[in-house]
């Protein structure tokens, strides 16, 4: 067991699956020899060859259409979107086909794929590479939505997903691509999709979170006696974790890195409304980035939700 | 160095049988007798299928229907050229194509309706759902085409699409796909001159769909849609083409939609009476029956029983469909994905009360 | 002042704000001499010629795309979308360009583009006619999203977004087209973006809904002192009205045809759970469709909320 | 009726320039000494710009930067056909359009910092901002020009774009978009060979990019991009038409990415170093700087002064962008919408504290 960072972790649970699974294939832009342009594809192409690795035209349409069509023909594809931004030209087929063909079909073609793609801000790159619209997919049914928050979780996620039945729309936050190292177990173990985790116990305040952020909700939680929840899976997700904690609790902070309109804090504030109103001592409280359009790097640090907002926001909480 | 030419092309056209019913021998596909007789045979059953699914609408006993009348030839014809087990990528408005592959009547019925268990394709037939969102299916089958090559199948993937559907972006990323991975793929368009109320010059400033191949390096080829044998032997060509790693083709079949868009249009706005006409008049189905009367492949008798044939298998399918009945409300739970979400289960009991 | 269906109230609107400002254009899939699938640009070609009123190729993202270019350049195009079922292939240029060219140029190009489509479900239509993902596009910073209830405000609505500076997705519910006749004054008038409107005053209980959920929650409401609020405009939005609705009221109910997870009532509860929490008596209750793939049309009536599902629950409100 | 041809077409190709400096003087462009000499300038600042660029980012002091290196005749020649109040549509690989066309170079350091204010184009300048999702700027350019012609303007709108661009559905329904409208747009592929890692073979199974105007109903023409003279003349052609009414061109112009795709790429992973190296002998500045020399239009003198105020300009616009310093934060409130909306408000308050 090594310590290595997500990119690692991804890699090796791609590498092992495609070892495993003859059906297993990988295509999209410059994951041959390139690696990807994260890396996360590293070596596949040599080992498994241009067949099984396919570095195809710039066509997002085209690759997830191709991939729809490869899915019901009995292929295991995983397809990589270079950056979150660029999977909007993809999405008619996202939405109207991966979606539905299990459902169109009453169950005769299916859609086992993947959808990788790096999401979200931190990295000070062009515009359009640091969004982070999970929200959007969560509210397709027929879609899966994962989105792991270090090594160990990307390694157990992503083999469920490629084993997965349905399409999984799999967020891979590009901020910790190399930021943090885990101990990785080199052996296959999955992480079950629509599974939250308790990455805390505590008993004060339940603070919600998944993906980059995550990390900055652990650290901004160091003082309280804080229920640290990570979800894992956005669609389906874990309400019942949410909603145990929150009423032993009575308190609820959810922390997103999207902008803070009908993103998936909503989801979960209106849940706890909903099914543990009963037990809130006060307001559900959001944290996340403002309602503005993603500006360019250099104020990328002012719209990212930071440790110390996620601080004020659980100080307010625990005021009631 | 002056301006040297760097590449040159041709467009062909093919055409065999004339609307007399004369087919010129020199290109004649090599078709039985028998085979001719069932292309014809599912030429009247599509038509009469095509009939009875309006009238059955006009009656609201179906829901939108999108008639096939006046591409009989391209479906049937394109259709009859490909193997059980080739994939097909159908459009909405591929009946014909449908039904040559065997598709059982009663579940068309089923998918006009609005009952989706109609697009739950038999075992043994690939043919996928139909594709409401126009053009977005060709990808899928260049998907399907690829998938074909990596798994080492010997089918093609035969993706059916209109006119409109060569704008979409779709299209183009899919004939691209096809074209860099020589993959089996038969793109087919019934260029009927409409979508909707959008005529040719309106859809492309190209003077013919079929030069729009070679974009993507390969060949496209227009054929007269209305003539079974030119049809035929094009998709012929061309699925054996695919299957011996020769790559994608693309035909344009050139015809024209006789009917409305679907029973929710009134062509009548938007198009010229006369051009109506002078279609009707080139008819693929009455210009096969001419080849045949001349070639005593089909008499009187024949005609009479195939008719009556036609009618019993749609009587008996819309009745399968009616005894069948609606499906249950709760199978909206059941297929958004393989196991319900513990969401979904709870709404289903909340459903059920 | 005559009484008029919304599809007359759209035609009315378009053809008045035409003949006022020779800018304003209309481009989609036959909207020239087909006056489009439902008839709103009945007329138009006729009056104001195929320079003004473009029919054009089946290409959502190009006749999307190039009205991006259009308003760029002075004009104001409005887009018709054949139905929202095909908006997605245009979703990359929605998303990534008109929602941002303002942001992007800071202000020196601009989008006050409109883009009209019909959704939602009840009209017995075949596959991909029937969503409604107004939540999606709520997401989207920089976009505003309109969603008239009725013939009156249709007309109103629609004048303010194709004078507004920014791109308006409006969404017409194809339910309502021909559905019901008001008096729609012949004179130009506008109701403004953001806003909502009360449609009933009442003090026990809030009922929100927008579109075509607006008429069955009125007839739900029959019985009830309900407070009920047409929100008309879902981005922005008028929490204002809402949250002092619901400090009066104590109760809350939210009323949408879209499938639950991650709809715009998620963000509607939200925002009730966040600001006037201690208000409340009881849940914030949400009436949405199931979260499920959108059944073909055998099964919608089954799907979509009905009269008496709403009716229940402003009972299950009102035991609090 | 045999198979018959309905339709031909012929690619061709323009050089003009050899890469000895030596000009085709039958198919030369009307330009003066002092218009050649003007071309050369902006060629050597976009160079002088982008070595800079990329020596700032090294130094941590830009983001990720898109050389242009080897790209300098296409882009620079082609902008110089161009009107200063035409419509430009860049990529993100246009310096030095941007510079040709009288971008301020202060500006674009402030955009590849990290600061939008760079993408605020001066007024009397139609520069869009740098489209970053590959392709989807041509549709705009599409609709722009579509504008121009509505509105009765004699401009054109000129969209830049990579090979990689051609296989993206935005190309293709931007292209049949200005086909059927005949409109004033020029499209102008850098057909660099490489889309990241990604070689033109993978990229499309066409033989010439220029070919797939073919699909549109216009014609597509390659020249030799590190052709100065070929590169001008075709787009001075293609803008003319589009603004005498002659719809749309496309323009390949074959060239070679001499750098990494981006500071953040690695070319050497999966490219051939003797392929760079054969390319780096076709450098287009050295081309024209050979001609100039030959026509006494360039001498010692003439390239130091040149170059000495290319670092000059150079120098002073990095200086600029640090004296204006980055944006204030609240910046990022301001041009979500032409108001704020209340919510937006709001959060500003918030954020201010
Ligand atoms: C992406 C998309 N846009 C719009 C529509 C609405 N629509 C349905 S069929 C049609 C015209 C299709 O024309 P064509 O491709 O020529 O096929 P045809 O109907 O002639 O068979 C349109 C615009 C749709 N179904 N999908
Ligand atoms: C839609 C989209 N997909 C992927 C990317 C990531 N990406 C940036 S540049 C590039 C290659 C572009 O190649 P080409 O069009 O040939 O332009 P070049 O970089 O050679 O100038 C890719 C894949 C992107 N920016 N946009
Ligand atoms: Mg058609
Ligand atoms: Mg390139």
């Amino acid at each position: 067991m090594a310590a290595v960072n997500m990119v690692q972790a991804l890699n090796m649970a791609l590498r092992q699956e495609m070892e495993k699974d003859p059906s297993v294939v990988i295509l999209g832009e410059d994951v041959g020899r390139d690696g990807g342009v994260f890396r996360v594809t590293e070596g596949l192409f040599e080992k498994f060859g241009g067949e099984r690795i396919m570095d195809t035209p710039l066509s997002e349409t085209g690759i997830v259409g191709a991939a729809i069509g490869m899915s019901a023909c009995g292929l295991l594809p995983v397809v990589e979107i270079q950056f979150m931004g660029f999977i909007y030209g993809a999405f008619d087929q996202i939405v109207n086909h991966a979606a539905r063909l299990r459902s169109r079909s009453r169950g005769r073609f299916t859609c086992p794929l993947v959808i990788r793609t790096p999401y979200g801000a931190g990295i000070k790159a062009l515009e359009i590479h640091s969004e982070s619209t999970e929200a959007l997919f969560a509210h397709i049914q027929g879609l899966k939505v994962a989105v792991p928050s270090g090594p160990y979780v990307a390694k157990g996620l992503l083999l469920s997903a490629i084993r997965d039945p349905d399409p999984v729309i799999f967020l891979e936050p590009a901020r910790l691509y190399r930021m943090i190292k885990e101990d990785v177990p080199e052996e296959q173990y999955t992480i079950p999709l629509g599974r939250a985790r308790k990455a805390r116990e505590g008993k004060a305040v339940t603070l919600i979170s998944w993906g980059s952020m995550l990390q900055r909700t652990m650290k901004a939680a160091n003082g309280f006696d804080a229920d640290v929840i990570d979800l894992m899976s956005l669609s389906p997700w874990d309400a019942e974790m949410v909603l145990s904690s929150v009423r032993k609790t009575g308190r609820a902070v959810i922390v997103q890195e999207a902008p803070k309109t009908c993103g998936f804090a909503s989801e979960v504030a209106a849940t706890i409304a909903e099914d543990a109103i009963a037990y809130l001592r006060g307001p559900v409280l959001r944290v996340a980035a403002y309602d503005v359009v993603l500006p360019f790097s250099k104020l990328e640090d002012y719209y990212m939700p930071g440790i110390e907002r996620i601080k004020n926001k659980i100080e307010e909480a625990m005021r009631y | 160095m002056p301006e040297k030419s760097i590449a040159s092309f041709d467009v062909k056209r093919l055409e065999i049988l004339d609307e007399e019913g004369n087919a010129d021998k020199t290109l004649m596909p090599g078709l039985s007798g028998g085979e001719i007789k069932h292309i014809y045979e599912m030429m009247l059953l599509s038509r009469a299928f095509d009939e009875r699914a309006l009238q059955l609408q006009r009656e609201g006993r179906l829901g939108t229907y999108a008639s096939i009348r006046g591409q009989e030839a391209a479906q049937v014809a394109s259709a009859f050229a490909a193997e059980k087990t080739d994939w097909i990528f159908p459009s909405f408005r591929e009946t014909g194509v449908q039904i040559t592959m065997g598709y059982p009547l009663y579940m068309l019925f089923q998918y006009w309706s609005g009952d989706e268990r109609g697009m739950k394709c038999p075992g043994g037939l690939n043919v996928f759902p139909v594709c409401v969102p126009v053009g977005t299916h060709l990808p899928h089958a260049a998907g399907a085409a690829m998938a074909m090559k990596i798994r080492g199948e010997k089918k093609a993937a035969l993706a059916y699409f209109g006119d409109g559907a060569t704008s979409k972006g779709d299209f183009h990323e899919a004939f691209n796909l096809a074209g860099v991975f020589r993959a089996p793929a038969v793109f087919i368009c019934q260029n009927n001159q409409w979508a909707i109320s959008v005529p040719l010059s309106r859809q492309t400033a190209a003077g013919t769909l079929a030069q729009k191949a070679l974009a993507y390096g390969f060949t496209g080829l227009q054929v007269d849609g209305n003539d079974v044998f030119a049809v035929y032997k094009a998709a012929k060509e061309a699925i054996e083409k695919a299957k011996s790693g020769g790559g994608p083709s693309f035909i344009e079949c050139f015809t024209y939609r006789l009917s409305d868009h679907t029973t929710a249009d009134d062509s009548t706005r938007y198009r010229p009476a006369q051009e109506v006409e002078e279609w009707k008049g080139r008819d693929p189905v009455k210009r096969l029956r001419l080849y045949m009367e001349k070639e005593g492949l089909l008499d009187g008798e024949f005609q009479k029983q195939t008719e009556e044939q036609a009618e019993k298998a749609i009587d008996e399918a819309y009745h399968k469909m009616e005894e069948i009945g609606p499906p249950p409300a709760n199978d909206m739970f059941a297929y958004t994905f393989e196991k319900p979400s513990p969401g979904e289960a709870q709404q289903m009991r909340e459903f059920l009360g």
